[in-house]
């Protein structure tokens, strides 16, 4: 039982922090939020050359780390800048499933995200689907895709996209779905890209006879999906806990300067009091994602009570935080401009990704209660 | 003790909604339901159609062209208001400012501002907070000096609603700095079209413009717009801000805004059954209908006290609390119930241009959830509210 | 609408008040908490002498009142001083389904009821029936009763049991469930009485072979009984409300004369916050028992989102009132000796009779929510 | 980072199961099991098991007869002692005073105590609360005054758990007026069969008998029982909260807590169904399991940060916090789940002469629920735990 950090990945977190805290000013925050695409190619160059990409590949893979507490580690730091650049839906989802699913002349695409040449999306969810991943209603015929879409991270900023498409059976069943490739400028495709409450931007799809590329075997994708989101909601729950120590800090420290009745607010028992409330359960958060991170290569059943578990804590304490940080800054707290706002909104929409507080804690109670 | 409106008040009652549903346009109805914005002219549309009937002013007296309602009749009124999506009525002019003038104002500043109010020609807002005095109003530190027949107004106004709209503005300003904090502050009426007025709009968390700073840089305003006498605006204040509280609960936008949960938690499919057949949300759901039926009830009872000319204590700060509660966990549920269509930010997803990104019950949910923090912050933040309970009800 | 009392109500309010705060002073309460039945004969003579039980009947039935706000208004003023006298099972559940189902005959103890010299308990629930009003697995043949029932309050010192038996059908059905009164001497009758957590006693009761009276049509009680359970919840839950003004009393006192590090422990505004939380939270158990009390005579579909709506709440805020209470008291909250202990037992028990805010929950999701 | 115990640990963990499965007697792991009180003899019993093993002591290092174990064999070794329903080991002289023996004593007390402790001879209790000094030890009123080779103390402790029992009280006590409240406070071991000393035992509110109060009149104590120096007994004190807070969360209990709440909710049938399989009571268990799991791995965060030589701070009054929530809703869960038969006095339910009332699982949970109110009170009230995060960790 160790909870230390291996040399290696001290040696990553100290240069990340770092790079991320020079790189990240409000200015380029505002810059990103006002861009096309939600994100920035200068710190994407950054990442890729600093391996960061690569720490969410195994050596197998070509990269060089891969583990729980690599893409745990890599997320929190980002969550702590409230970064929003694609690291999920490019390294996690798209280099993730390709690394899995995909054919060697595939699996060379890869070196490319790493070298952070190439940007991915998965585009499986669609209008009505919610957070079930076993809807799918795009249909495919002589590997032509056709269907619409819905809130594709990243979609718009993607060069290749990982589309689902039924191949057969209902349209909730597992059996029957195949992921297909398909390049951003390919015919029929057709994207609407806007920007998110959270920072960075999704895309509307659709799909009319879009051309794609098998990945993996027809029909059967569909296992491959759990595993990705497992991994997925390791990272964004990792990042949860960076933003939620960025918000504590930022809380505290107002707390500490802003005056009220004469003395700094953070002198009110009351607020001292909520506050100490809100760090036990960012603690229990950080826990949460340990579990979760230490537990990603173990057997799904295993696994998948720990992915229910920790992104159900992980959206109720993301609320707490982020309502009680608005609520003791008062009016600051509410506007645009000031740091927080960005913070608190990308926290709050964590629990709208890969499965809320119902959907999660539904799945713990087949999985762990009964 | 008898729960049923009397049959008077079931007559008033269908006087208001037969009048609504013959006069409210559709329009701004539609625009209410959607969360999207009203822009000044929807206000002003609003406002005339209801003076005409007479019915602006529900909480003046008849004399200055109000109603003339008790309690419990103002109470339908804004019930039927909110379940009919009618805009609100804009506070400033008619429930803030009105009631300071009636009572402490010159006769002079009746005859002419509460008729502009009513017929629409004065836009008003409200300069109380600055920066570095939210809840702490006694630590106020826009100045007005006298020179002849002038104040000079100097300093800065924050958290203005609707400033980009104003024509008017009431302002607390401190014109003396010796003696206890509350003891200086005067109440003035400055035209927002004075040279040395700045507006500057602030961004909120949801993309909305609601907000404004303003500042005042030797802004000259007519000694005759002092309201009742120099240094004794605090009182005048604190008269207004016990008119503010009616309706605090908003029981009324609550029950609005469960209609509108269920009625997406119906149309949303989890695992392919609506969503409001999920155990866990359906419980999430009646605990806050719950709450709300409690909630009522409690409101009713401070209302049918005031129709009965007790003075509202401390009563409306438990309304207050448990009010922004109810409609915050409103918003949370109704946020969560539209899924991953939460997520696209709320000026873009309810911008009108564009066709709507994801179904059309979806636009609204994150920007009301995100606007509507305010809701426990404004208005004497509910810490303020507790501390006002601890201190007036508990005595501790 | 109106939420004055009448002038008749007014009185009743006072007389008993004061009678009630005359007479239960700490030794009573421990004189009733060491006897053989958890009751005094003496405070039930004078209940019955102020007319105190005839107002849970109406004039029809011989009393002298009988509607949800009189029930209400008794069963606050017995909660404001913990009082265990049982006025639910003699007046309510027993008065009340003699009064709803009864011959002639038998309705003539009504009247005995009202004079204070006959005590009932309402036998029904049975081990393993936990809430559920239609399971009922004693039987009956020729008249004679066989079975065991559970928990019966007041079942010890009561001279008549109303007793549940069903006459055809499955264990949990409705139909086939008949009432039977049964004297508490009556041959294969034994009872085990034990003292509750809030007070009073209870009995476990055997039946072998015991004869009784039918009570109604047979096999058609069961709708009686949800009836006579919403009278009875709309007086144990505004009993509830006089617990939790008599606790918040007794706990705003200790917050004002309890001083530590210098001060009145009332003085911190960490306990102020949450006291005025505490406030609010039993305003609204105040007005769920208006709402519950206005609309017992309502047709059932409408009544019966109230009992469920009011006794989730009561559940809910009763928990964190003596929960909270105990707390801000610290070590002296946590003694048998002190005040409010009985108080807080009493409070908390409310929860176990006649469905708890599981049972309720689910219940108003489905008459109300769905 | 590896949440995985070494080979070590685990031949470690597979060696107190082996020996608990051979030596805990069945009669006691089942009254733990069933919530009934154990009497002094129960305890003295197991102690002298523990013992012979060379196992009592878990935190004294080797050389005065512990195991010399690090925290995380400690760790293991509670965890496993709470998963077989061991009784737990009374803390009074083996976790709390023998440390501060160790550190602060005489020669002769070591030599003296120790052993004492280890084998069973003195059943120690502990003298710190008074009546009016709750939180704030430093208003502590009880006094010893010198007197030759004697001091005379008198005064009157409160809460003092399980006095009943004790041969010997470990006391602070007031030597010195002047100065700082905390400055003149001694350290005082006091033989409970003084003349002077009267026990009187407090029934709370569960009708458990646990704590009493303890009268000083006049009792003699020889000054070769005062331990260190006179007026230095704040350090030692404070040096022995910091070590009761070991095992502070309280995961074993949660753990087995859990279970049982789980054992009974597949038992207990609602509407016909197991009550766990009603999904909004499966939600509250999963919810409190959920909460478990993260405080089980922060738990195991400050052991193992223990266990590399850092020192415990505020992060065990995060542990404390969480754990008593947990474990409180726990135990209102578990009440909740055995339905009407949480009604029955627990005294008479638990009470082993009668047949049991309703089913045997029902006899213990409101008597718990009710006896562990105490775990957010003592130990130092959340309320003081949550003033120590405020300031240690937030410098607020």
């Amino acid at each position: 039982m160790n909870f230390d950090l291996t040399d290696e990945r001290q040696m990553l977190q100290d240069g990340l922090r770092r790079f991320l805290r020079d790189k990240y000013t409000p200015d380029l925050l505002k810059q990103i939020a006002d861009s096309e695409t939600g994100t920035s190619s200068d710190v994407w160059d950054g990442l890729a050359d600093m391996g960061v990409i690569g720490a969410l590949f195994t050596e197998d893979q070509g990269g060089f780390g891969g583990a729980g507490f690599d893409v745990a580690l890599v997320a929190e730091e980002m969550g702590r800048v409230g970064a929003t650049d694609p690291l999920i839906d490019t390294g996690i989802l798209g280099g993730g499933l390709i690394a899995a699913l995909g054919t060697d002349d595939q699996k060379a695409m890869i070196e490319d995200i790493i070298a952070g040449t190439r940007q991915l999306a998965l585009a499986h969810g669609e209008p009505g689907s919610r957070y079930d991943l076993s809807r799918v209603g795009t249909t495919v015929a002589d590997g032509k895709l056709t269907g619409r879409k819905a809130v594709v991270v990243n979609g718009g900023a993607a060069d290749t996209l990982i589309v689902s498409a039924r191949t057969f059976g209902d349209v909730a069943d597992q059996e029957g779905i195949s992921l297909y490739l398909v390049a951003a400028d390919a015919p029929g495709l057709t994207r609407r890209s806007y920007a998110l409450t959270g920072g960075g931007h999704a895309a509307e799809i659709t799909l009319d006879d879009t051309p794609g590329t098998l990945l993996g075997t027809e029909g059967q994708a569909f296992d491959a999906l759990p595993t990705a989101h497992a991994r997925a909601t390791c990272a964004i729950s990792a990042e949860a806990v960076g933003l939620m120590d960025a918000i504590r800090e930022l809380t505290v420290d107002y707390l500490k300067t802003r005056k009220q009745f004469g003395q700094p607010i953070g002198k009110f028992q009351a607020l001292q009091h909520r506050m100490a409330d809100v760090l036990i359960e960012i603690e229990q958060a950080r826990s949460a994602v340990i579990n979760l991170a230490g537990h990603l290569e173990a057997e799904p059943a295993v696994r998948d009570v720990h992915v229910a578990a920790t992104k159900t804590l992980i959206g109720q304490v993301a609320r707490l935080v982020a309502e009680e940080s608005i609520q003791m800054h008062g009016g600051i707290g509410m506007t645009e401009e000031y740091g927080l706002a960005h913070l608190a909104k990308r926290l709050v929409m964590v629990d709208h990704r890969f499965g809320d507080t119902l959907y999660h804690m539904d799945r713990f109670i087949a999985l762990a209660v009964a | 003790m008898n729960l049923n409106y009397t049959d008077d008040q079931i007559a008033f009652r269908d006087e208001v909604r037969a009048f609504l549903a013959d006069n409210l346009p559709a329009r701004l109805s539609e625009k209410v339901k959607s969360g999207e914005e009203l822009t000044k002219q929807d206000h002003e549309e609003w406002h005339a159609i209801l003076n005409a009937r007479g019915w602006l002013a529900g909480n003046w007296p008849v004399e200055y062209g109000g109603t003339g309602w008790d309690a419990v009749q103002r109470h339908i009124f804004e019930d039927e208001m909110t379940k009919a999506a009618a805009p609100r009525i804009v506070p400033f002019g008619i429930a803030m400012l009105g009631p300071v003038l009636m009572k402490f104002g010159s006769e002079e500043q009746k005859a002419h501002y509460l008729p502009r109010i009513l017929n629409g020609d004065d836009w008003w807002c409200q300069g109380y907070s600055e920066p570095g005095a939210g809840s702490d109003l006694a630590s106020l530190r826009t100045t007005a000096v006298r020179e002849g027949d002038y104040y000079i107004v100097n300093g800065q106004k924050t958290w203005t609603t609707l400033a980009q709209h104003a024509d008017m503005i009431f302002c607390l300003v401190r014109t003396k700095k010796e003696g206890k904090p509350q003891e200086g502050i005067s109440f003035l009426l400055i035209d927002m079209k004075s040279p040395g007025i700045t507006v500057r709009p602030i961004e909120l968390i949801d993309g909305s413009v609601e907000v404004n700073e303003v500042w005042f840089e030797d802004v000259r305003v007519p000694v005759g717009n002092l309201v009742g006498e120099e240094n004794k605006g605090w009182t005048y204040a604190k008269y207004l801000l016990t008119h503010e509280r009616t309706n605090i609960a908003g029981v009324g936008f609550a029950s609005a805004g469960l209609e509108q949960l269920k009625r997406i938690a119906r149309l949303e499919l989890s695992a392919g059954k609506p969503l409001i057949e999920n155990p866990l949300f359906a419980a999430r759901i009646a605990q806050v209908q719950i709450d709300l039926m409690a909630m009522a009830t409690t409101n009713l009872r401070v209302i049918s006290a005031a129709a009965a000319g007790q003075a509202p204590g401390a009563e409306s700060s438990m309304l207050k609390v448990k009010g922004t509660q109810v409609r915050q966990e409103i918003n949370a549920l109704t946020m969560q119930a539209v899924g991953p269509y939460a997520m696209p930010f709320p000026s873009e997803a309810v911008d009108g241009d564009n066709a709507p990104i994801g179904p059309d019950y979806a636009r609204a949910p994150t920007g009301q959830y995100l606007n509507n923090r305010k809701l426990s912050i404004y208005g004497g933040s509910n810490e303020v509210q507790r501390a006002i309970i601890a201190k007036a009800i508990l005595e501790l």
